[in-house]
């Protein structure tokens, strides 16, 4: 029962940096933790990616299986994301089936990349009413320090944006790459001290309160939201964060489409 | 969101399937007391939608290990009954549920004022009877119904409405077609008297002018909402109405 | 480890007031509580009921299915009953898995409906080999005072009567009314200090032994005994909770036929 | 019950598909301590049915929360062995056993003197090696007799069979037969000193005296398979048999 | 928390006992216990056998279904083993799934069986490319005093050689012997009081360390090994357990085969 | 073991289909640190398997009745990841994955000093990134390393390496195809300062001679393991390599 006070400790450390405009590792409000993308990286998949933010380390892989459409549906393939914060990636993560939290991370990945259209499902067709591909997103998370939120939905788009639907090995026709028509980028915030920060990590979670994760494409059109965790906020907060986001997406939307 | 945008689901004066303006919400109708065993309990009819919500303590939280020494512990579940909608729904475990137990929780967790219960448990039992859409939304009001029915003090209410988008055109309160063919819908939970919200979803394509008119029309369909709630509470326990 | 005191205490009150032949709530005997029975309440149902029995509330939904016959009875279709008691219904119903309680519930009531023979399976058919009906009986609580089995047995059979077998939706006919033979009625009885008693509600429940269930068909034909929980009775006993089931069920059949 | 009237299985002379008349029981052989490394447990073979019940206990209940201050748990568990059945039957969750294993306890729990043991446990285990018809009855039964074989004191045997209806004729012990294609099942659990009952099921259709004479077959069917417990435990451990 | 105290007294007993190479029960550091099988024992079963082992009790049931075959392996059945050790056999065997001890049990039974060839799954073909035999051999324990390893070894490759493939019941030929061409036999070895004793009984096995299976064949030929539990061992005693185990599956395959 | 003799997976040179020689390991490569908010962590690449290893503790173990007054717990799971494997690996239960994690966690037990953390746990978590044959080996000798990277105290490393025969011909450290289609697999877990064995299983058909040339390859391939080892510590701690 001491885990409520060490929190306490923690989240009065955090409001004090707050106060003084200071955060836990020296980043200002808006800034990001070191990054790096690398693609490519998973010899068993048809398309990977491997982030870096910080000590937080993910990869992203991306599997074809054949599926017949639905009825309703018969010129469209599938789509699924599945995101796995299995115990090697961290001592809070418990073995057992699936937590809440990483059924929220694949459910809101998966929006964000659903909703922005960037996969025309149309275009995963092989014979309408017989034979469409399903697209697998599998998120894994090697390190956990925080905001695996915005490491996943980095490492899936870059990893479906360099993706090979496997025709061959299937023989249902040639390899070829799968068509990425847009780049939906999330950026999360989470409240701490009081007020909202970009890209928490793990030390931040755990002292702060709400998050918010926005997923936007071109031209800002908003994809996906999501508010978790409690925690009350004013409509001018949420403007801030997402001025902050139409920044950030861009440069990050910049970067993985140079790969 | 299908994002179907060749259904025509709204006719060149603006009306819409169900015979709706851009800007109306559905009929609503509120039951205190519908379950006689519980602490609290409400149900709401929204359109089609019924969805019944349970509230039991505060009660010993066990087992132990799920204390709180300085606060109560929220307990909330969102169900669908089998026979809400269409096609039966299958009992038993269901990602979909989860999550949104898990958002409603989030929601009413940080209007419930749980430090007035130390090392207790309040129960909030969500079961939806009748299906149309927008089931989380009034899951969640009906939960902050039940929760002032059972006495619980709360720091503000919480109401809960859907806007969006269909044929490109911003609406108030998705219906069924619309949420299923509509091109975005933005679920948000709001506080009525702070204009503050505790609750945010948000998917398919809105630009930025789009978005802020969707903002809108939840903000304004919260007020409306909350006079229908402040009623319901006040036929059955007096007070202004 | 307080309970079982409590529970003393609480039987002991049962045993006083069943010595003076009386019951906590002032019912006599062989006493049922205020009852309504409305159909028609669930509007995505296919059939539905309604029954309030004191402060007990629950629901019945029927919904159809297509399927495929077994090999051995092709013109045969199916008939499934579950009987649900989430923890809206009470304080005391925990979250998970169904309960044992729940199970058996709704396998008393299948076996009440099925071995009255009500449903004749033949009438189910639509394509012999290929295409039957089945008929899905979901019991649904909405408040437990006690006497969870009558009341779902009550909505299961009015809501089967008052059923339409969806041809339409699923593109094999016309709408037709659900065929119904019979109105097989269940009787309930709970051992209360030291005597039965009929439709306990949850007090004589909690401190009660062990209860009877009869399903009865026209006639006073017998189709279907469930002894349930720990208690030894006698055969003479039997002979009287029998007279008294075969009295309250005439009655209820007559208010489930007139709705 | 099947109810397919159709399958002659009583012939004009009342000789059933098996060879009995209508009152006659399957041959019965029961063994004690089947089981060496449990406390107690018997076999019974009935028709072609085959089931061994072990006890485990009186020993310490845990965990802590299902102990009982003023007597001890009954812990008992019904099971089918996968090659107990024609298709193989699959191990695993199964209603079926679960709420067989619920009844049986119910009924053991009747006449276990478990207030001569607080806050322990007995364990009941029963397996159905080979099963013909009537397996929760014949399960019943051997289990009180590992119960005796275990020394637990009852205050009662408990003897359970099942009567049912065939082709309009009333009969004792149903056969596998019957079971599937008769008109009704009646099992009981009698305890044979006192005649009063601890189980009782039924499934299919009796008409009042149709369902007294079944009844009556019960009753009179438990004194004669209590004799030949009575025997097995003589054997074992002498007194008149 | 007294369990590791009560452990420690018996291993120093049996460390003893070892010292002066003995064994609680008498027998020397390679002798098993006393052994029946018999064949034919289960009525609903295609083949079966029961193994009694002093006190360990267990049978072997042979089941057969009709399956697709693999699309790579169009003429080749299945075989498919599984151990249940349910708590009727013992007080230590809890309720619930499958323990981790059941499931090692069930492979490494039928790692033994498998990769002895003893089945060819070529002759379980019905119709190549459409219908195949699966052999399911389910090993069940009636009464665990120790060493279930051999016990559902010797009763599965005992009921495999006395099973019949059903082809009547299921309508796909005459009955016919299943073809069994070899006798592969497990022996287990368990190190107790820091010397490997053959067949250990439950006392040697809960006072014991590691536990090494070996499966031979014909020759002496190595089919399947498996150390299990904690413990280090050498090579050359490995090298001596090897060696009895020799001389004894020499004697079991006899008895198997005179069946 | 597939024991499809006729595919033809050695030429007449005796070479391999990956160019090895029947005595050679495949090339492996290691990173210590690899998990940075882990205690210890490692990754094997060998050949086209990737493994990574990670070990948490010791802490405190929870729930209390895990506790061993004498000693710590230790936790090993072994998995696959969703990508490792040329069709998706479906994530949730697989027997196959506790039984690897079991005999993982069995050789582990016997070097690891758990006395010397009374009470307390050790987490082993092993996935495997990319799996080509014989990942069970490099997943207990990425623990070795990651439970030396954490500082956890062993009598000695476990080194782990699989030999085996294909089309006759017994080869050392089986690949992809020859762990498909050849007739024999023997993976040992090797103490490699005292030659004793902690894990070992085998699959397939050796004669006894085959049997010692397979035990003998995997003999040597464990020292040649070892010194790699030893360097990738050193680089990271210094020492002598």
């Amino acid at each position: 029962m001491g885990q409520p006070l060490v929190s306490e400790l923690l989240r009065d450390h955090l409001q004090e940096l707050a106060n003084r405009d200071e955060r836990a590792d020296g980043r200002t409000q808006w800034q990001g933790r070191d990054l790096s993308v690398e693609i490519g990286v998973l010899e068993r998949a048809e398309g990977s990616a491997k982030v870096v933010m910080g000590d937080t380390i993910v990869y992203a892989g991306i599997k074809f299986q054949l599926q017949t459409p639905y009825p309703d549906r018969p010129d469209e393939g599938g789509l699924m994301t599945s995101a796995e914060l299995r115990p090697l990636a961290g001592r809070h993560h418990e073995p057992g089936p699936p937590s809440p939290l990483s059924i929220e991370m694949g459910r809101v990945v998966d929006r964000g990349i659903r909703e922005s259209g960037c996969i025309n499902t149309k275009d995963l067709c092989i014979i309408p009413g017989e034979k469409v591909w399903q697209v697998i997103i599998d998120c894994f998370a090697i390190s956990d320090d925080g905001n695996m939120f915005d490491a996943f939905a980095l490492a899936a788009i870059a990893a479906l944006q360099n993706s090979t639907l496997p025709g061959e090995r299937f023989d249902v026709g040639e390899d070829r790459p799968l068509p990425v028509n847009k780049t939906p980028i999330m950026c999360s915030f989470q409240k701490v001290g009081g007020r909202f920060v970009y890209d928490a990590n793990r030390e931040e979670e755990v002292g702060g309160d709400e998050r918010i994760h926005i997923t936007l494409g071109e031209g800002d059109h908003v994809h996906s939201l999501q508010k978790g965790l409690k925690g009350v906020f004013s409509a001018s907060e949420f403007a801030e964060i997402m001025d902050a986001a139409k920044v950030r997406c861009a440069e990050l939307r910049k970067i993985v489409d140079s790969l | 969101m299908g994002g179907y945008g060749d259904i025509q689901m709204i006719d060149e004066n603006g009306v819409r399937v169900d015979g709706r303006k851009a800007g109306d919400l559905r009929p609503i109708e509120i039951e205190l007391g519908v379950v006689p065993v519980a602490d609290g309990s409400a149900s709401m009819r929204w359109g089609t939608n019924y969805v019944i919500a349970a509230v039991y303590g505060p009660m010993e939280a066990h087992p132990r290990k799920i204390q709180r020494q300085e606060r109560a512990v929220l307990d909330v579940r969102y169900n669908m009954a089998p026979f809400s909608t269409t096609d039966r729904f299958r009992p038993g475990f269901n990602r979909r549920s989860r999550e949104i137990s898990k958002v409603t929780a989030d929601a009413l967790e940080s209007v419930v004022q749980l430090e007035l219960f130390p090392r207790s448990k309040i129960r909030v039992e969500i079961e939806v009877i009748c299906a149309e859409a927008g089931t989380r939304c009034v899951g969640l009001t009906a939960a902050s119904l039940a929760l002032a029915d059972a006495g619980i003090p709360m720091s503000d209410m919480v109401v809960s409405v859907a806007s969006g988008k269909v044929n490109d055109v911003v609406v108030c309160d998705l219906n069924k077609e619309e949420d299923n063919y509509g091109e975005a819908d933005l679920p948000m939970g709001i506080l009525p008297n702070s204009g503050e919200l505790v609750f945010l979803q948000m998917d398919g394509d809105l630009s930025p002018a789009e978005f802020q008119e969707a903002w809108d029309y939840n903000m304004a369909a919260a007020m409306n909402v909350h006079e229908i709630m402040k009623e319901a509470i006040a036929k059955k326990y007096g007070g202004e109405s």
